[in-house]
């Protein structure tokens, strides 16, 4: 059996992305794994029981939810993108198939997206020149899908002063370079 | 223009992606219907200055395909709801 | 120079000096200017050339209706036509040029247009200059062209950066005058999230214009303390510098912030503007007023302006437009001008009041029921002519007039949903009738509430009516004391004297003769007028000219002024600069770059890359040595050929299909059948639309009993997407079918030629040979244990394979085969040998896929199964599609090999003239096959299934060549396909 | 009156006594051979050759507001013969055609300028299909010719060649395409109308038709009910409202197009030029203004106004294109209600009502087919068949699966 591939991250490296500027951070997050969870018709019953029973939460529509080892964003009507930790889950999918059987559809999601986490003091300033989102007064928890410079991303508020983007994977490089130049010009 | 989403509340029309008249949700059965039935179905169209039921789609959203009446000279937005029930309302199935 | 024209007072910072150039002269003013009011402080009356006539000209206001006093600002890259001097923040340095004259301001050759004015009346263009028809593009409109146009656009690009946001509100207030900041206090007080936007420099709107007292303070004193108060609370945001430039549906709103244009350059990764998209639940419009004038001969000489406007130069700027004034006026308003100026000890020579009684200002030559007829001095005000209520005419020297026709309420917003303003007798203006943009109200002067009692008071009750829409409370202060005069006015248009010209849109040069001629040609309608006369298209949009041009015909006509109706108003309120619009997509920042999963390793490399839609692509690798990309691409097509080649085809749309009826809704949306395919099997799919053309084509797996795997062309992935949810979500709404795309989740890479197995089985971990992984397989494997996808599946021709990663992996992968590939020679082809590839096998693709194409067009009418019901099966059966002498693909070959083709040649019969009824169908992709040693392409042709062997020319008369062709099979390499299956 | 340089001087000589009203306001007849619907260019133009080339008399145009207030007088004022397909392709070049000798014949500077319009080609594909379309444009008598880049660089140095996301690779240019001045158009038939005798009757809105046995007799409107022999209905924009009133419906949606124009500036862009990687078409007015304009808003609307986003998607093809033009200030937006057929192209054609003629459908397209258009339209309602140029323009052409679709999109209005 041959030795096993590296892996890159969305932005080309080999180590995760971190980037400073002011009160702005930017980390790209490589230890996430994701797959999306669609309920077969009829079997809403049988996925909620068994998300419960997995540690999965199945949060209502444009909501996040965290848990263990679990956690989870709505993307569509009974769809949901479930976020666990890529070490002790890089094959996703295939952990979470026998679990809900042929109730739900599950499909592997993670390199499908690059993830930034962004934090500062407040981030208003700088996602109301990003996202039609009206950042300041959804709540914590709020998961959105929105559009950054034609960028399509899933948008995920954790606190006024932080958030998660997910962007798409091949697009990673012009969604950091928006992101850069904004938080730059707030400075 | 803001369409409400019956699900995830005021959303900017830009999300959407717009297909046109709602009535093309009654597409024929092609095993039964004939050409002029098609022909009919999917070029004419009642196109009213006023309220006109459309088929938009949330592609920058949840991906839910949307009936929205609107009228169409003041834009004015009357009535949103998901296709799929308005579809199976009208009797379509699988 | 000295500030002559200085006086005391005004919102200026004596404490510095500001020096700046206008037309290479330098002069100084103060923090708190505008260009103009630096010029005039100056003595500088002269700024401007007018469009037509290159009359001389001044300002006739001090804000952004300004139609006359337009410079070029800053120079270089930066410079910036047609900037309204009354509206430029003045900073230090600041650089400005006059426009639209040559050689100089004050002496314009193009003047002799004035002399000549008889000729150029409204319209006469339309009546001449038709013959010889030639001499219209080569005389006539060259000259025309040089004449027209204002200032000028430099060639470089714009260095300054500009930036785009979304602001959300319960209540928008357009304007911080008196009404607005009432209405701010109330909702801010109220705890609502409140947006004060305003155009100026300055909070306070007219405030800072007027001696007025509000609750016992100044105006402006009184502003300072409301924006003091709104600055704290933390739901109010306030917008300086920022113009509310258009009402859009639903409660949104278009504004400009001008970020740095108070700068001489911006601040390092500051924009120069910011568009904002304001999400408001409700909106009051409070942008005031605009004072219109009087027409009368030669009202438009430089030192003639609005009499508020000279008000605001002095109580504002600290600046009288000349020694000697004189008003005119047909309203109170005008009165204060003269109250005002000699307050500040200037010498006001007259009064000229049309309205005939009431009482007489004290101290002051105040003269009822009489006019301005005449004014003189070319380049600056020397003198006015007044004809007195006896008839009695004097000419009398003053260097400024002011002109008070009234006021017209800043409707525009309000009307931009096309909803008609209606007519106040009382203020003889417009006011904002029904209809407008839901959710937005008036307040203030802009809803005709002229007094600043009204406006106060009028402002804080529509922000607590619309807040009680949103269910929020707002209570009423106590309105602080103001000035409540009613405005009493006479209506007068323009004065009826001599054979001279009276101006009604200065910049455009339209006169009350214009309008009399529109009159007499029948051209009465506003819109045929406006059309017309250009009267209201100039860059101030009509601002101060249009309601007395409307009134000047209604009067020729009979009609009221209502009965004769405004024309449109329009978005934007005032000119938005491109940049602007635009925001940060430009550039390469004009749409986002998609990028591969080889593409790290394929930069290192030297690839050549090319736009696939949003993707980048490599097109070919040079090798070193290689001068010409034919040299590469022949290179890669013949090793893929000989060996193996690896092309990364992650771009191609992926979409994850699961659910039990998943078989069952392939089936409607493919025009062949995918229910039958066995598990760990392949198969090609043809998509049409529902009017029956091809839509889209691609291989399908299906990876277990309810689980797919779609490909879609790299350019329609995102609309197939799009039409299997509306397939699935509206048409058969019942079926249990789940969809996720997983384009980019999978790094994709093809293995083609003879070794592809060879190659593969050095990496990945299970048995694939050929009894194991037979042709059209399709299958999960792991390579080196780690999870990826294998389908046999060509697009070359060759025996190959698409082997898929998690995309984090693909750039090991794609160096892992490489590096395995060097014991077969193996070479890594981008789309070019990809290309050559598929038309030396005869598969479609883009040129081919024009959406505009049948599956018989292709040669694939079988595949369309009338078993099913699938989407444009039945109208793919239409007569106009099926007939016999139809498009059909074909391959085509020069008859002498070293002939060239050129893909968009037509098809002509040997000896046919090249007219359209000789027409055959044409090329449309053409490659150079190192295997035949030869161009080659496919093409429609129209019976071309009957035509293989015949001999043809294509045509490409662009290039005035052509070639004999001879007509193939469009299947060049391999057409029994045992390459594939071997 | 004649028109001419001359009688210029003189008038201004004489104190402009002399001009006379350019078309009369007659009030309408009982009854008049043609009733033509829609007094913008196309009805204009329609009755303007009814009379003249086709000797008809007792012609009514019947408009609901002013003349030439629609389409005719909201456009980009672009005239081209650069289509594609041989349904259009035929049409548009005996347009172009007239347009060439338009001015002399009514007697009006619309100030026909051909000073060229290039397409540019920012992909090896885009070349190909540019290609084919040249030589479908040669073949069928038009002027076509292909650019590389360093002969587009040549026209305009100032686009964006160095710094382009999807970088410019050379054109199409048709030579003979241009700009007119829009409204002088709809001026020039009404009067060129006016004087041959046709009557053109403003502020009259048709509220229904009558039709009996299958026969139109005359148009209801709210000046009346107006007899007439053959109604042609030519209303762009209203077409489904009006051809309601004859209990059609149409393979058409309304859908508002907005068009830009800049403040007025020195000599800029010379010819007409479109962007092939975002949506984006210019040229500059005489007067200095750039009028630009991209797509469709994409909904079905009849407002005659539109949104935000499209005004900054076709600033940013702008920006993209010419980065220069950043400091140029946006005048004036506007909106035009344009009907959107069902391939994206027009109809011109008889209904199922003897007497009822209908033109429509005319997409982008519908200012540069204005000559032909009217030409055509006169000829079906004069002769009873169709122009040999726009026999394909026929309704039944869905029914019978000959649609005539450029852009490839199928039945989807909005894209096309």
């Amino acid at each position: 059996m041959a030795e096993p591939l590296h892996a890159l991250t969305a932005l080309g490296q080999t180590i995760p992305y971190t980037k400073e500027i002011g009160p702005y951070r930017i980390i790209e997050r490589f230890d996430v794994a994701l797959a999306s969870l669609a309920t077969r018709k009829g079997r809403d019953g049988e996925v909620r029981a068994a998300a419960a029973k997995a540690g999965l939460p199945l949060p209502d529509p444009a909501r996040a939810a965290s848990g263990n080892p679990y956690s989870a964003f709505w993307v569509a009507p009974d769809m949901w993108m479930v976020e666990a930790d890529f070490a002790t889950h890089e094959d996703i999918a295939a952990l979470l198939k026998p679990l809900f059987g042929e109730a739900a559809s599950i499909t592997e999601q993670t390199d499908a997206w690059v993830r930034f986490d962004i934090t500062a003091g407040n981030l208003a300033p700088l996602l109301e020149r990003l996202s039609n989102v009206d950042f300041p007064a959804v709540p914590d928890g709020y998961a959105s899908r929105t559009v950054i410079e034609h960028i399509g991303c899933y948008l995920i508020r954790r606190d006024i002063g932080s958030v998660v983007l997910y962007g798409p994977r091949s697009s990673a490089k012009s969604l950091f370079h928006a992101l850069e130049v904004t938080a730059r010009s707030l400075l | 223009m803001i369409i409400h989403h019956p699900i995830l509340g005021p959303r900017d029309a830009q999300e959407f992606v717009y297909l046109g008249d709602a009535s093309l949700i009654n597409r024929p059965d092609g095993l039964t219907a004939g050409v002029e039935a098609f022909y009919d179905y999917l070029y004419n169209r009642g196109n009213p200055a006023g309220e006109h039921r459309e088929l938009w789609y949330h592609e920058q959203g949840d991906r839910s395909w949307l009936v929205v009446t609107r009228n169409t000279v003041t834009h004015e937005i009357i009535k949103v709801e998901l296709a799929r029930d308005v579809a199976k309302a009208a009797g379509r199935t699988k | 120079m000295s500030q002559k024209n200085r006086i005391s007072g005004g919102q200026i910072d004596r404490s510095k000096v500001l020096t700046f150039t206008f037309d290479g002269k330098t002069y100084s003013g103060h923090p708190g200017d505008t260009l103009a009011s630096a010029l005039l402080a100056n003595g500088v009356r002269l700024m401007g050339r007018s469009f037509k006539y290159h009359r001389p000209r001044g300002p006739i206001s001090a804000g952004s209706e300004e139609p006359n006093a337009l410079v070029q600002l800053r120079s270089g890259a930066r410079q910036e036509p047609n900037t309204r001097a009354t509206v430029a923040e003045l900073f230090d340095g600041l650089d400005a040029t006059s426009q639209n004259r040559w050689p100089s301001l004050a002496f314009d050759a193009l003047a002799i247009n004035d002399r000549l004015n008889t000729f150029f009346t409204a319209g006469f263009y339309y009546k001449t200059f038709m013959w010889p028809a030639s001499f219209w593009e080569k005389v006539y409109e060259p000259i025309i062209r040089r004449a027209a146009g204002l200032g000028s656009l430099t060639r470089e690009e714009d260095p300054d950066e500009y930036d785009k946001g979304f602001l959300h509100c319960d209540l928008l207030v357009i304007g911080a005058g008196p009404a607005g900041l009432m209405a701010a206090l109330a909702a801010g007080r109220a705890g609502a999230r409140v947006i004060l936007a305003d155009e100026d420099f300055r909070f306070g709107g007219r405030l800072n214009a007027e001696t007025l007292s509000v609750g016992g303070r100044t105006g402006a004193e009184w502003a300072d303390s409301v924006i003091a108060e709104l600055a704290a609370l933390p739901n109010v945001r306030l917008m300086l510098r920022t113009t509310v430039i258009g009402a859009f549906d639903h409660g949104i709103y278009g504004a400009v912030e001008r970020v740095s244009d108070h700068l001489a350059v911006p601040l390092e990764g500051k924009p120069r503007q910011t568009l904002w998209r304001i999400y408001s639940k409700r909106a009051l419009l409070a942008g005031g007023a605009t004072e219109r004038p009087i027409a009368f001969e030669n009202n438009d000489r430089p030192g003639i302006m609005m009499a508020g406007a000279l008000r605001t130069y002095a109580n504002r700027f600290g600046v009288t437009v000349g020694e000697r004034v004189a008003v005119f006026t047909n309203n109170e308003d005008g009165l204060q001008t003269a109250r005002d100026l000699v307050e500040k000890g200037v010498d006001v020579v007259a009064v000229i009041d049309a309205r005939p009684d009431g009482p007489l200002l004290p101290g002051i030559r105040h003269l009822k029921g009489a006019e301005v007829v005449d004014a003189a001095g070319r380049l600056g005000l020397k003198s006015i002519t007044i004809r007195q209520a006896n008839g009695r005419t004097e000419t009398v020297e003053v260097s400024a007039l002011g002109v008070s026709g009234g006021w017209n309420p800043n409707v525009n917003i309000s009307s931009h949903h096309r909803s008609k303003p209606v007519w106040s007798e009382a203020l003889q203006a417009f006011v904002p009738g029904e209809g407008g943009p839901q959710g937005l109200s008036a307040a203030g002067a802009a809803a005709g509430q002229m007094s600043t009692h009204a406006a106060l008071e009028g402002g804080q009750k529509a922000a607590i009516a619309a807040l009680a829409e949103l269910g929020i409370s707002a209570k009423a202060d106590t309105v602080p004391e103001a000035e409540d005069r009613p405005l009493s006015i006479t209506p007068k248009w323009y004065v009826n004297a001599g054979k001279g010209r009276a101006w009604i849109d200065p910049q455009n040069d339209v006169t009350v003769k214009d309008i009399k001629l529109a009159h007499k040609e029948n051209f009465t309608s506003v819109e045929h007028m406006k059309r017309y006369t250009t009267l209201g298209m100039a860059t101030d949009q009509g601002k101060t000219g249009n309601v007395l041009g409307l009134a000047i015909m209604a009067g020729l006509t009979g009609q009221t002024i209502p009965e004769t109706g405004t024309t449109i108003y329009r978005p934007p309120y005032t000119p938005v600069a491109m940049g602007t619009l635009a925001g940060r997509s430009r550039g390469k920042e004009f749409k986002p770059f998609r990028l591969t999963p080889s593409h790290k390793w394929a930069e290192e490399q030297g690839a050549v890359f090319v736009e696939v839609g949003m993707w980048l692509r490599t097109q070919w690798l040079p090798k070193p040595g290689e001068k010409h990309w034919r040299e590469s691409v022949d290179r890669e097509v013949l090793a893929t050929r000989k060996s193996v080649g690896i092309c990364d085809v992650t771009t191609l749309g992926k979409i994850d299909i699961q659910g039990t009826d998943a078989g069952a809704f392939l089936d409607k949306v493919y025009c062949n059948t995918f229910s039958t395919l066995a598990v760990g099997r392949c198969r090609y799919g043809l998509m049409l639309r529902e009017d029956g053309m091809v839509f889209d084509d691609g291989t399908t797996a299906r990876m277990g009993e309810n689980e797919y795997v779609m490909t879609t062309t790299t350019a329609n992935a995102v609309t197939v997407f799009r039409h299997l949810e509306y397939c699935r979500q509206v048409l058969w709404p019942d079926m249990d079918v789940q969809l996720i795309s997983t384009t980019e989740a999978w790094a994709q890479f093809s293995v083609a030629g003879p070794n592809a197995r060879k190659l593969l089985e050095k990496i990945v971990d299970q048995d694939i040979s050929d009894s194991a992984f037979p042709y059209m397989a399709a299958g999960n494997i792991t390579i080196g244990g780690l999870r990826a996808r294998l389908f046999r599946i060509s697009f070359s021709g060759e025996l190959a394979y698409e082997i898929a990663v998690p995309t984090r992996y693909g750039d090991a992968l794609i160096r892992r085969l490489v590096e395995e590939g060097k014991a077969f020679d193996a070479v890594v082809y981008g789309t070019e040998a990809l290309g050559v590839m598929r038309v030396e096998k005869g598969h479609v693709a883009g040129n081919e896929l024009n959406g505009q194409s049948t599956a018989l067009n292709m040669g694939l009418g079988k595949m369309v199964s009338k078993m099913k019901d699938s989407i444009g099966m039945v109208l793919s059966q239409r007569e106009g599609m099926n007939q016999p002498d139809g498009y059909r693909l074909v391959g085509v070959k020069p008859v002498d090999p070293a002939a060239t083709l050129t893909a968009g040649s037509h098809f002509l019969e040997k000896d046919a003239k090249p007219v359209i009824e000789n027409d055959g169908g044409w090329l449309t992709s053409k490659v150079y096959s190192p295997h035949l040693g030869c161009d080659i392409a496919l093409g429609y042709l129209k019976a071309g299934d009957q035509k293989i062997g015949r001999r043809m020319r294509a045509v490409n008369l662009l290039a005035k060549t052509e070639t004999e062709v001879e007509i193939v099979s469009p299947h060049f390499f391999d057409p029994e396909g045992e390459r594939l299956r071997g | 009156m004649r028109y001419s340089g001359l009688r210029v001087i003189v008038e201004a000589l004489t104190g402009h006594r002399g001009w006379k009203p350019v078309w009369r306001d007659p009030a309408p007849q009982a009854h008049y051979d043609y009733v033509i619907v829609g007094g913008g260019g196309h009805g204009l133009a329609t009755a303007y050759y009814l009379a003249r080339e086709f000797s008809q008399s007792r012609i009514a145009v019947i408009e609901k507001g002013y003349l030439g207030g629609g389409n005719v007088g909201r456009n980009t004022t672009i005239i081209r013969s650069n289509y594609l397909l041989d349904g259009n392709e035929p049409f548009y070049e005996f347009s172009l055609k007239l347009w060439e000798g338009l001015e002399q014949d009514f007697n009006y500077n619309a100030m026909v300028s051909q000073r060229g319009i290039i397409n540019l080609i920012h992909t090896d594909a885009q070349r190909d299909a540019f290609t084919r379309r040249g030589n479908a444009m040669i073949l069928n008598g038009a002027d076509a010719e292909l650019l590389d880049r360093e002969q587009v660089r040549a026209m305009y140095p100032w686009l964006n060649f160095d710094n382009a996301r999807f970088p410019i690779k050379g054109a199409l240019m048709q030579r003979r395409g241009g700009t007119v001045r829009h409204d002088a158009v709809a001026w020039g038939y009404a009067r060129g109308a006016d004087l041959l005798g046709v009557d053109l009757i403003q502020n009259c809105e048709v509220t229904g038709m009558r039709i009996e046995n299958g026969k139109v007799l005359g148009v209801e409107t709210t000046r009346g009910f107006i007899g007439a022999g053959k109604v042609g209905v030519a209303v762009a924009g209203s077409s489904s409202k009006v051809m309601a009133h004859a209990g059609m419906r149409l393979p058409i949606e309304s859908h508002v197009l907005q068009a830009f124009v800049s403040e007025g500036l020195k000599p800029f862009i010379d010819g007409v030029m479109t962007f092939g990687a975002g949506h984006f078409y210019v040229s500059q007015s005489d007067k200095g203004g750039l009028v630009f304009g991209g797509d469709i808003d994409g909904y079905n609307s009849y407002a005659q106004r539109g949104n935000l986003p499209v005004i900054e998607d076709v600033a940013e093809g702008g920006m993209a294109l010419m980065p220069s033009i950043g400091r140029a200030r946006l005048l004036r937006t506007w909106g035009g209600i344009m009907d959107m057929s069902m391939d994206g192209s027009p109809i011109i054609d008889k209904t199922h009502v003897d007497g009822l003629y209908f033109n429509g459908g005319w997409c982008y397209g519908g200012f540069k087919a204005t000559p032909a258009s009217g030409w055509c339209f006169a000829h079906l309602l004069a002769r009873d068949e169709p122009h040999v140029t726009a026999k394909a323009y026929r309704f039944d052409r869905f029914l019978k699966g000959l649609m005539i679709d450029e852009k490839g999109q199928g039945a989807t209005p909005n894209l096309h």
